[in-house]
């Protein structure tokens, strides 16, 4: 019998592909449809946040940070000025601490509806949970922009606390978010948990094993997902995080389907939080005295929260002038693409589909 | 399977080829593209010029708008809010969402746009079928926005494409972009065409 | 695949679809149905109160990025500056409210209205005469509560019962 | 009649079925042709009405809604739209073959309905292989698919076109087999004789059959969860990728007529095709094709996309081994007991389909994850 | 809560093993001379009491004369973190041993630097320009970029 020939060929996927998530590039090498190799290419969206950041004022970042991983806005906004707060040393009121974190919880509903919305629209099942899970994320954009006057780059922390307080109807239409939301999830997870589609598609692909997932420095629910029991509200708790019962959720195999549960599951654990915080909202003031230019003493601080991506963090080196000398993003999308070649070598276009809708990740915060 | 050594290691020629493109699209590209505006006079003559084929073809273009996909940033996701239930552009006709941009009629150019992205803006502009338009979508599509003073951000796609509309915010709300569509369709209705057909 | 479930997880499936085919959708069909915007929407524009700015450029210092150009002379008489020209340009602004946070003297708002789309560049340009308030531009309560218990409630996605539970 | 018996000689062989039409065979051409061409045209249109207005409200929006009535112009508009957009030959594309692609991928389907009875009798051609020549013509249109595929010069389309030809060949022979089982309840292959032996509708009979035909046939025309050749989050837009313009229009008209012709056929051979009490015949096979069609735009809205290797494994190790063991059952559920009351065989049979499915339910393992094709 | 390690008792370990590597010592961080990162590195990895097996994040921050390097290593097990820093001396080609082979999230970390700093990683497999194009001139987050 004769050999037939066969020769790999290069398939350019991205930048602009509707399953990148923005403009993310993959080099991938196929053998027939399986991958044997695969680079990612980088910096379509590089807009060169941490230069902008250093002739800035320290106020005047946080529309930048904004604009990072521009699905969880807030996220980025808390991570920025907690690490601000921790340089100049501020202390801010207990109102503010409470509704940051009910904030924080909400943005990362927001973040991980979008997440699994778009995975499972990765996977083909044709818009229909995207925009099911887009419908629920109107109802806390809707809140955030009751907040703070934008639907999705809110620029509404401020170092010290918030710009306003939540106005009167924010409370009781919280209270119903939270009452109809778990009962939405439930459907979701009617819809699609269970399909053998989506478990034949999601099981066992894309695993990244624990000690990998460790090594790459991976964090957020890809971390999670592999069965590392880490989440910095838990293991260094910032903000007053340590005052709130919730459980992690982890997956056991890493594979990309354990990520779409645990996202699912964070969210429903993000919902107790909520709860909790609503009912010890203490009333106060909103924002501690911090003159208007920030002037943090010569030094440097790394500020850091569980956003919904992962890990994300602000190293701040201060030199005692209105603007920091540098401002380094500890970006989770971006570390936890590390492993993705790792991840997909091996399996076929379609599963590196799935793999790279698992992982989410926002190209805004990737190239930065 | 045994696989090429070339395959393996990262292809420094595409890399090479890719930056001199972007190079030369900066070369290029330092002046903003003026914008359409024979439209206007048009407008003037156009009870003599507006036939009723002009007018079902306009309804037609209008009534049709299939954007191509060009989200780099932010605003794609107020562009998907605008497309997803609570707006729903599909009234409009517009929910397809043609991945392939020679099937496209209008690109909605949701985001910032560094100069390493600008070549592949431009290809897919070309690479549209005529007629197309574009819609500078926030405050980035128009003039670079927050970025504009950064040394990978194009201030404005009208650096490289040419722009019918220019729908302001950062971004802008799902409302103001549907404003900017049924903007962009008033212009379309306006417009008169010489039907060429091209053999099939 | 593996019907290890022998299709129920398809079938569970179709009917969560089957029934939101016959709920009402959510959608406002927008140039009809209104939504009302928040109270503290940061609208595509300025608005600015000539009376009452004393042309401090304390705004065009706090924007992150420059947008607004302030000219001001000495005004011998009255001593105080005479704001010759206050320009921003709204393709270029990111409404992001710290001009209007960061104004002493409350001469700054954001707009509540959002529709200002323009067929030309240069159209999103707008000076002194332009940006005083009218009734189409209508300042919103960003940063002014008084302004803003007087604008109409924002219509809120969860009040509106769009399923059974 | 003079006319008919002018007609060539080559042609006198299907002289026989028009007797009764007043003009003879060629105004009985004429009027089909015309009609088909209508028909599909406007069942398509429907369709896509149907497919767009019905998705949206199944997520939660509403769909097309503003060109004409109910949106009922929307297709009308993306027609116009499309036939009048730049046609576009890729540079280093083969130029014939990609202009020749659209036509050999939308003729075909066109030819399908010279088979399809609208009414009693009332079909172009009343084949005695009726539905051999479906299956037959039907697989045509995989060769121009592939043919834009390669004419593209286009990676993307050029995997779309492969995983194509890979999901047509596979699905051919459930398709085939499942059509066999029941031309052997009804003992002819004319699709006329196949609806008027239906006293009772096949599905009912057919259970298992109706089923390995619904998804091989969703296969075949690629409807979703088996999209995988355009799968719009993975190959952009498949095989289609570089065509734009009227030639996109015709594999866009190509796709849904496709679908038209898989409910159509589904509707004469499952579920009784014109038969109907009350309405009229034609209208009745009208609503039974978008019940079916209706059926099809449900699993696209619901489920995700199949693997490529997965969909090949669901047609060799699932649906082709299942309608194997439905002909055999058939075949000697017709010699052992061929008078036996309608009911019972249809109590016999569901309960027959309901243990096969769950047994090879029970077997059929693809493996998660890894498996090498 | 993640405890930070003190860093004179870290540094003090550090010192038995090698005893040049550690040029400074200050409450949060230990300043390690470039030469020997490599090996202090591998060495608070593998040293079962430290077992830093998490790479939390890199930063180069250039300070004109030199740039500095900063590392937050964490351990998953023990819950504690450190802060390792060092110094990369010269303008035109300053070099650093890479940890790819250590921690592998170093791996985009490590390019960025090279590409927006640009500090060489020797060792490092891939080493190349990460968000910007090959042609790019000059290297943005240096402070003398305009």
């Amino acid at each position: 019998m004769m050999a037939i020939k066969t020769e790999p060929f290069v398939l350019n996927i991205g930048p602009v592909h509707p399953s990148t998530h923005g403009v993310f590039r993959m080099r991938a090498t196929l053998d027939g449809e399986v991958i044997v190799n695969l680079e990612p290419v980088f910096g379509y969206l590089h807009r060169g946040i941490e230069k902008l950041a250093e002739e800035r004022t320290y106020t005047g970042i946080i529309p930048l940070t904004d604009r990072l991983d521009y699905l969880a806005s807030m996220s980025n906004n808390l991570a920025y000025v907690l690490a601000v707060e921790k340089l100049a040393g501020i202390s801010i009121p207990e109102r503010a601490e409470y509704l940051r974190v009910i904030i924080a919880e909400l943005q990362r509903i927001a973040s991980h509806l979008i997440a699994v919305g778009a995975f499972l629209n990765d996977c083909g099942a044709f818009f229909t949970p995207f925009l099911y899970m887009f419908r629920e994320r109107e109802k806390i954009v809707d809140l955030f922009e009751m907040l703070s006057g934008q639907r999705l780059l809110y620029n509404y922390m401020r170092i010290g606390g918030f710009t306003q307080d939540i106005p009167d109807e924010f409370l009781p239409a919280l209270d119903k978010f939270v009452k109809q939301m778990p009962s939405f999830i439930d459907e979701y997870d009617y819809l699609l948990k269970e399909n053998e589609i989506l478990l034949a598609r999601a099981k066992g692909v894309g695993i990244l094993p624990k000690e990998l997932a460790i090594n790459i420095s991976a964090s957020g629910p890809v971390l999670r997902a592999s069965g590392v029991k880490w989440d910095i509200r838990k293991v260094d708790p910032y903000s007053i995080y340590d005052r709130f019962e919730f459980d992690i959720p982890t997956g056991t195999a890493g594979d990309c389907y354990d990520r779409y549960r645990v996202r699912v599951e964070e969210m429903r654990q993000s919902l107790r939080i909520i709860r909790q915080a609503m009912e010890q909202l203490p009333a106060g003031p909103i924002r501690s005295e911090v003159p208007h230019l920030v002037r943090p003493p010569a030094g440097e601080a790394y500020g850091h929260i569980e956003a919904p991506k992962g890990e994300l963090g602000f190293y701040l080196v201060s030199d005692n002038s209105i603007a920091p000398y540098r401002c380094h993003i500890r970006a989770p999308s971006l570390l936890n693409l590390t492993a993705l070649r790792d991840m997909m070598i091996g399996w076929k276009i379609q599963d590196a589909i799935i793999i790279f809708g698992s992982i989410d990740i926002t190209m805004g915060e990737v190239d930065r | 399977m045994e696989v090429v050594q070339r395959y393996i290691y990262s292809d420094t020629e595409l890399d090479r080829t890719e930056s001199e493109a972007i190079e030369a699209l900066k070369e290029n590209s330092q002046q903003p593209i003026p914008d359409p505006d024979r439209w206007l006079d048009e407008e003037l003559e156009r009870n003599i010029l507006l036939t009723s084929l002009d007018t079902i073809l306009d309804w037609a273009r209008r009534s049709s708008l299939w954007p191509a996909i060009c989200f780099p940033a932010c605003c794609a996701f107020e562009l998907i809010a605008a497309n997803a239930s609570r707006f729903d552009l599909s009234r409009f006709g517009m929910e397809i969402l043609r991945a392939s941009p020679r099937q496209a009629d209008l690109m909605i150019t949701a985001g910032t746009l560094t100069w390493k992205m600008a070549p592949q803006v431009k290809r897919i502009y070309d690479q549209m079928a005529e007629p197309k338009w574009v819609i500078a979508m926030g405050a980035c599509g128009i003039s670079g926005g927050i970025f504009r003073s950064s040394y990978n951000v194009v201030p404005g796609y009208n650096r490289i494409v040419p722009v019918d509309v220019y729908v302001p915010g950062c971004p802008p709300r799902p409302e103001a972009l549907i404003h900017g569509i049924r903007m962009l369709q008033n212009k379309i209705a306006k417009e008169h065409t010489n039907i060429k057909l091209s053999p099939l | 695949m593996k019907f290890e479930r022998y299709g129920k997880g398809i079938a569970k499936g179709l009917t969560v679809t089957i029934r939101h085919l016959l709920r009402h959708p959510v959608t406002a069909q927008y140039p009809e149905q209104r939504l009302n915007v928040s109270r503290r929407t940061r609208g595509n524009e300025l608005i600015w109160d000539k009376e009452k700015c004393t042309g401090c450029a304390t705004c065009a210092k706090t924007c992150p990025q420059g947008v607004i150009h302030i000219i001001t002379s000495v005004s011998a008489e009255e001593n105080k500056y005479v704001v010759e020209k206050f320009e921003m340009d709204t393709g270029y602004c990111i409404s992001c409210g710290l001009c209007v946070e960061a104004c002493p003297y409350e001469a700054l708002f954001m707009g509540y209205a959002f529709e200002r789309a323009k067929y030309q560049r240069g159209e999103l340009v707008q000076a002194d005469e332009m940006l005083l308030a009218s009734a189409k531009r209508r300042p919103s309560g960003y940063m002014h509560p008084e302004i803003a218990s007087e604008l109409p409630r924002q219509t809120l996605l969860v009040e509106r019962i769009t399923e059974e539970k | 009649m003079a006319i008919v018996d002018s007609a060539p000689t080559a042609l006198g062989r299907l002289e026989t079925l028009p007797s009764d039409w007043p003009v003879g065979f060629w105004s009985h051409w004429g009027v089909f042709t015309v009609v088909i061409i209508a028909f599909v045209l406007l069942m398509v249109m429907g369709f896509i009405w149907l497919e767009r207005r019905g998705m949206g409200r199944m997520q939660a929006r509403l769909g097309p809604n503003r060109a004409g009535p109910f949106g009922l112009l929307q297709p009308v508009a993306d027609a116009i739209k499309v036939l009048l957009k730049e046609n576009i030959t890729p540079a280093q594309g083969d130029k014939i073959v990609h202009w020749l692609a659209p036509v050999v991928v939308f003729a075909p389907t066109l030819m399908i309905f010279a088979v399809v009875p609208f009414s009693d009798g009332a079909l172009l051609a009343d084949l005695n292989v009726g539905i051999l020549y479906v299956v037959a013509i039907s697989s045509i249109s995989a060769l121009g698919v592939f043919m834009a595929g390669w004419a593209s010069s286009n990676k993307y389309s050029l995997v779309g076109a492969m995983r194509n030809i890979a999901a047509v060949v596979s699905y051919e022979i459930p398709l085939v087999v499942a059509i066999a089982s029941v031309v052997l309840l009804t003992g002819s292959l004319s699709m006329n004789d196949i609806v008027l032996a239906q006293h009772i509708p096949f599905i009912l009979l057919q259970p298992l059959g109706f089923l390995i035909f619904f998804i091989s046939g969703c296969a075949e025309i690629n409807r979703s969860p088996f999209d995988l050749m355009e799968a719009d989050s993975e190959l952009v837009a498949g095989f289609h990728i570089e065509y734009s313009g009227m030639r996109f229009a015709m594999f866009y008209l190509a796709e849904y007529s496709e679908a038209v012709i898989i409910s159509a056929i589904i509707t004469t051979l499952f579920l009784g095709g014109w038969r109907g009490p009350v309405l009229p015949p034609w209208l009745w096979f009208i609503v039974k094709v978008f019940i079916v069609f209706f059926v099809m735009v449900w699993t696209r809205t619901t489920l995700p996309r199949v693997r490529i290797d997965q969909l090949m494994a669901l047609a060799w190790k699932f649906l082709f081994p299942l309608a194997l063991i439905n002909l055999f059952i058939t075949g000697i559920e017709l010699l052992t007991w061929p008078e036996a009351l309608p009911w019972v065989m249809i109590l016999v049979n569901i309960a027959i389909t309901a243990v096969l499915v769950l047994l090879w339910s029970k077997f059929f393992k693809l493996g998660w994850g890894r498996v090498e094709v | 809560m993640t405890v930070s390690l003190s860093a004179w008792d870290v540094a003090n370990q550090i010192k038995e093993q090698f005893p040049d590597a550690v040029s400074e010592i200050n409450d949060q961080a230990i300043l390690v001379r470039s030469e020997s990162l490599f090996e202090v590195a591998q060495y608070l990895k593998n040293r079962p009491e430290l077992n830093f097996d998490y790479l939390n994040y890199i930063s180069a921050v250039d300070y004109f004369d030199y740039f500095e390097l900063v590392y937050q290593l964490i351990s998953i097990n023990h819950n504690h973190s450190l802060i390792l820093k060092t110094r990369c001396y010269g303008r035109d080609n300053p070099t650093l041993p890479s940890l790819v082979s250590l921690w592998r999230g170093a791996d985009f970390q490590e390019r960025e630097i090279y590409d927006l700093i640009g500090i060489t990683f020797k060792g490092h497999p891939n080493l190349k320009r990460i968000v910007l194009w090959d042609g790019f001139q000059g290297h943005p987050l240096r402070k003398d970029y305009l």
